[in-house]
């Protein structure tokens, strides 16, 4: 197996956080319509997994497509541009962020939660057939590990002994919802449950997930069919870009008061639920927005900054590694 | 009468009947969050939030309502019906025909419909003609805040499926959720007719397969349904200074159609334009076309409606949505040619 | 908890297979349209469950609905008459065999699988709220817990701890396929997986049944949530009446020439696969068709002829039983 | 010219097919029974019998589809599409237009429909013309071995999603399985000109899009498809003595629609009957109204479909399906009115 290359999952990280940092200016900017997705936290899984990839492999990918296909070599250009709408977009604009489709690099992405996993047994069956060797990776959240098609998929993917690696980037979240709280068992034991082989790793560390990766990819390569590796990571800016949860705990001075406004009402009125219920309700609804705080710009929590201090080491050779991300990036707004 | 936007009505006409009726509960993703006032004041078994498992719940839904709740399934967008199209297709809609009226399942999927904030093909579809298809459904989609908890009120009140479809642009949450995110830096052409108005001081249910005039004319009907109906209004008085005098109406409920109230215009106008955000073919167009010839009522007939998957790019999903300069122009064609 | 009374059980067992004998002879008289699944094997894992609910529990029934409708109560002449397509059936001669429902006891069947996994998630939701005390069972077979509706209802109650059952009768089919080929995993793994207790039980041994169900039972009505039962039992009527692998097994020298000459054909033509692998497909179909037919009416895994084993002591009340059952299902049939 | 049935048309042209192009795959439940011989023929790996999995093996086929395999999805009826509507509503029909025409899913999703055999109402739908409301799918159902075999040819070389649809009434062996099941004592309405007819001694693809006169006249034009083209030739020589000339149109296609053809014999007869076992609203026969008068043609029109869940019992449900009684009636209707 090839040893990880730090300095190299360390570039990749840093080309997609950089980038998706300029998506969030032009999104805050208003020239990036409807919902975004970023992957910011999920740098380590994805670099992990993704960079050790060949040409043949595909990729089936969720709402938080951009880190992975950055990494896999997709042109930052036409992705920024297909963001920002433009005709001559990766998608000619038809697609946007959560619809990116790359056919030279076999990549996929869906807005439909659970979506990933049948393509990716999809992916993985016309490796088997026509590329064999090739493997195929399937992204998703661990709140798409609710989702039937997901489960299915998983079962299929064990039953046939498909080339596919299951990613679960595990950041305790479905949009406003703690997954635990609707999730009546571990990722790791459905997953075992369903007949694949389960390993947790840490997300954060992005040499753990490159082997853990590495192994698996190794044994579906070989024909020795799919794995599924949970990774916990962090959302590092709420669901999407504009999250109210997240607004909500960074500035709540201004966020809170036009909520509070009916919520009290609520409490009081009468007719409905005893009263304590209703501050259990209110208490909810608080605890939901402080839990969100807490991984909101999360230092400890961020990959980028987790393996950038593996690298400090070597600080010349780590400025130059960042400028030359920067000016990348830097030339990819330009030319978009 | 009261002032309210769209989003507030379906809350309150929501909340009066949830304290009316204890077998109202509401299911979805989320709930708690978007929902929140409700699940408040009503608790967490009434205002449940679900995993992203919408052919259980939905699924559920509808033996829940058979064994006596009253559930509304809350769904985001109509778009993920996809998942959970089982438990509409196969069994919501065949229960009542299956146990020959003895059963029924009286419950209300709700769900955000409709686009025009550039959030791409698989968010912002319609919808409402593909469901309408179904026999045993029936299909609402209001396009004021009166009407919007008017039919919430009826769809609660029915012994029956229900499908509910709020269009986001004129309800502001979806579009602050979906769109806006706290952002000052994007606008959306939000019909201010559609996004608030007057509302009756207590709901009364508006009744079901009734439309509306919006507008009398006399020599058009135009026929729409959610924010369509609002651009058909807007044309309309674009067409005035030419001297064409239109007459909108607004459908209310997709299915079962306000057939009378179209014919009546129809033998008046002797013209149909039909303005339908959901796809083009096979669809709400079609069957009004059907609904013409049927009764035997020769129409200048056109339509605009969408016609491929929804463009994420916001200049292209302008152009592919039904827009007043495309209403506009399909009208005059009707009028010259006559 | 109530003792089973073997001689109650045994009694609305073979209510069951007494009733469904009549049915597959209108069938086979052309009297009964469509297809035609019959329960024929699972009483024990029905009588053994259904024969302990009260009035205001629910039962969410997939295609083999009869035996619990039968054994629930609900009249068996309006269920012959539904069969028959009469107008004054059980549905008006809407329904059919898979379309059953009785609103008076919250009877319902589906004839889509996996379907009956979510019924019984409503119908233990509507108990929670409307009836507390009350459950919900839901009935279906090995081959739903592939069906993602399914397999989301068991997280869904376990995440809601709703007072559900799932009752999975394990025949080891799924139409002509043998499940474990296409399942990767134990059903007992995937249900635990799934955040279920999950509990192995002989399907046959309707006492075993009885007291594991009873405890199921007595778990949810105390709020202490759902459970899942494994049941194996056998298919003792192929999938439907008229199955041609079972045919094809009852009397190869009529049913096998006319499948043989194109089967033999697809064998000797250049182009498609090596003979060897043509050879293990003819060989895979003979297979499918020997293990079908292991189980074809088989004595020794009747549900029936086991419990009467168990009353053979009292050979003059076990008679006066099977007499009066008879009695009752021949006037069933004439009223029908 | 071979004669062959049906189901062997369909089989033989997929079996032609699948020598010439290693990139056919069939995934579906059971398979290796109910395609066996191409099962023997083309091994597991090439026909794989998969889980009660619609949702992932349907979504599979389309990413499969994108990789560069030929999927074709068995999906026993097409009520069970309700489960994986998912894959289809958005992901197969919007690839295409997603990349921008950069990326295209070929696969063909093969699936049973249709009534008249006493399966009941989740059994026996039609659904070919809600299929068709969602851009970006083609829809094919064929009504003769011929066509069967020719279409099924044309939907593997189409370089996108298919739709294709076997009538289950044309189709021996889905009778035989769902409905006889061995034994002598049922008999069934089969259109003996659609079970069993003439095909060419090597398949090629029947162009996609073109519908097929079956039979012509002046009077009336009967539109139909699948196994409701019978029951049309039927009611026209049963119309035939009272002086009424019908002609037939065999859509083939349902989408897109030939909708040349269609308007050619309008301007012809004037009357337009819309023959259609799908449900009758929000449909097919709504669309070609919508047809008819876009085109600016004046015609007096009828329907006869489906108009609501199929019943189990026989009488009822062919009181439900359209036959040849109704569709005589509405003929002479249509005639007499005019
Ligand atoms: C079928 C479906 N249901 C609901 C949604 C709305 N939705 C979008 S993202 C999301 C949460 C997904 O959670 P997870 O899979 O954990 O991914 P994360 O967003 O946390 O990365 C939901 C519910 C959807 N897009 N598709
Ligand atoms: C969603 C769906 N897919 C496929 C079918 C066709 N079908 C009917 S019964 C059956 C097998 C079910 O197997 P299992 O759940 O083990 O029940 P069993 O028939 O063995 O009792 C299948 C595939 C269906 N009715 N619904
Ligand atoms: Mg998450
Ligand atoms: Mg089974």
């Amino acid at each position: 197996m090839v040893e990880a290359d730090l300095w190299e999952l360390y570039r990749q990280m840093l080309r997609s956080r950089v980038f998706e940092e300029s998506v969030r200016e032009l999104w805050e900017a208003g020239k990036i319509s409807g919902e975004m997705h970023l992957g910011m936290g999920e740098e380590a899984v994805v670099a992990g997994v993704v960079c050790q990839l060949q040409d043949g492999d595909a990729l089936a990918l969720d709402h938080r497509g951009t880190p992975a296909m950055i990494m896999r070599g997709v042109d930052p250009v036409l992705l920024l541009r297909e963001f920002l709408g433009h005709p001559d977009g990766l998608c000619g604009g038809m697609g946007g962020h959560m619809h990116l489709f790359s056919k030279e690099h076999l990549a996929a992405s869906s807005g439909i939660v659970g979506a990933s996993g049948p393509a990716g047994v999809g992916f993985a069956l016309a490796a088997e057939h026509l590329r064999p060797g090739r493997v195929a990776v399937a992204f998703f959240g661990e709140g798409a590990t609710n989702q039937g098609m997901m489960l299915e998929a998983m079962n299929l993917a064990a039953a046939w002994k498909l080339p596919v690696i299951f990613v679960c980037k595990d950041n305790e979240w479905s949009i406003s919802t703690p997954s635990a709280d609707v999730t009546a068992s571990r990722v790791e034991a459905r997953a075992q449950g369903l007949g694949l082989d389960a390993i947790q790793v840490d997300g954060n560390n992005v040499e753990a997930v490159w082997s853990i990766a590495g192994e698996a990819l190794h044994r579906a390569r070989q024909g020795n069919g799919p794995s599924f590796l949970h990774a916990q990571c962090a959302r590092l800016e709420g669901h999407f870009l504009g999250d109210l949860l997240i607004r909500a705990g960074r500035r709540p001075w201004a966020e809170l008061p036009p909520i509070a406004g009916p919520l009290i009402r609520s409490l009081a009125r009468s007719e409905g639920a005893h009263l304590g219920e209703r501050l259990k309700g209110i208490s909810d609804l608080l605890s939901v927005i402080w839990n969100a705080r807490a991984k909101d710009r999360s230092s400890q929590e961020d990959p980028i900054l987790i393996t950038r201090e593996k690298l400090k080491g070597d600080a010349a050779r780590l400025r130059d590694l960042e400028e030359e991300v920067r000016r990348e990036m830097r030339g990819v707004r330009r030319n978009a | 009468m009261r002032k309210m936007s769209f989003a507030e009505a379906i809350e309150d006409a929501l909340c009066q009947a949830m304290r009316e009726d204890s077998r109202i509960v509401i299911l979805g993703e989320d709930v708690h969050a978007i929902r929140r006032n409700l699940y408040v004041r009503f608790g967490e078994k009434r205002v449940r939030a679900t995993p992203i498992s919408e052919s259980a719940f939905a699924g559920a839904g509808v033996a829940a309502a058979m064994a006596g709740l009253r559930p509304v399934i809350d769904l985001y967008m109509v778009d993920f019906l996809g998942v959970a199209m089982d438990a509409v297709l196969n069994h919501a809609a065949k229960v009542a025909s299956f146990s020959a009226g003895h059963w029924s399942a009286p419950l209300v999927i709700r769900a955000g419909c409709g686009g025009g904030y550039g959030d791409g093909g698989q968010h912002e579809q319609s919808l409402w003609g593909w469901l309408a298809h179904i026999p045993g459904l029936t299909v609402l989609v209001p396009s004021t805040p009166a009407d919007a908890g008017g039919l919430m009120l009826a769809a609660l009140e029915h012994d029956g499926p229900v499908i509910y479809l709020e269009h986001k642009l004129l309800a502001d949450y979806w579009l602050e959720f979906l769109g806006s995110g706290g952002r000052k830096t994007v606008s959306y052409d939000i019909p201010p007719q559609g996004a608030r108005g007057a509302v009756p001081d207590k709901w009364e249910a508006v009744p079901i397969g009734k439309a509306a005039i919006r507008r009398e004319g006399e020599d058009l009907t135009m026929v729409s349904v959610g924010a369509s109906v609002h651009r058909c209004l807007e044309a309309a008085k674009a067409l005035e200074p030419q001297g064409v005098s239109v007459e909108v109406i607004d459908l209310r409920t997709v299915s079962p159609l306000d057939t009378e109230m179209i014919l009546d215009s129809l033998r008046k106008t002797r013209r149909l334009l039909v303005v339908d955000e959901d796809y083009q073919g096979f669809g709400l167009s079609g069957e009004l076309a059907a609904v013409a010839l049927e009764a035997g009522i020769v129409v200048k007939y056109g339509r605009v409606c969408t016609e491929g998957t929804i463009p994420y790019a916001r200049e292209k999903e302008d152009e592919t949505l039904p827009n007043v300069g495309r209403i506009v122009r399909k009208g005059e064609e009707m009028v010259r040619e006559a």
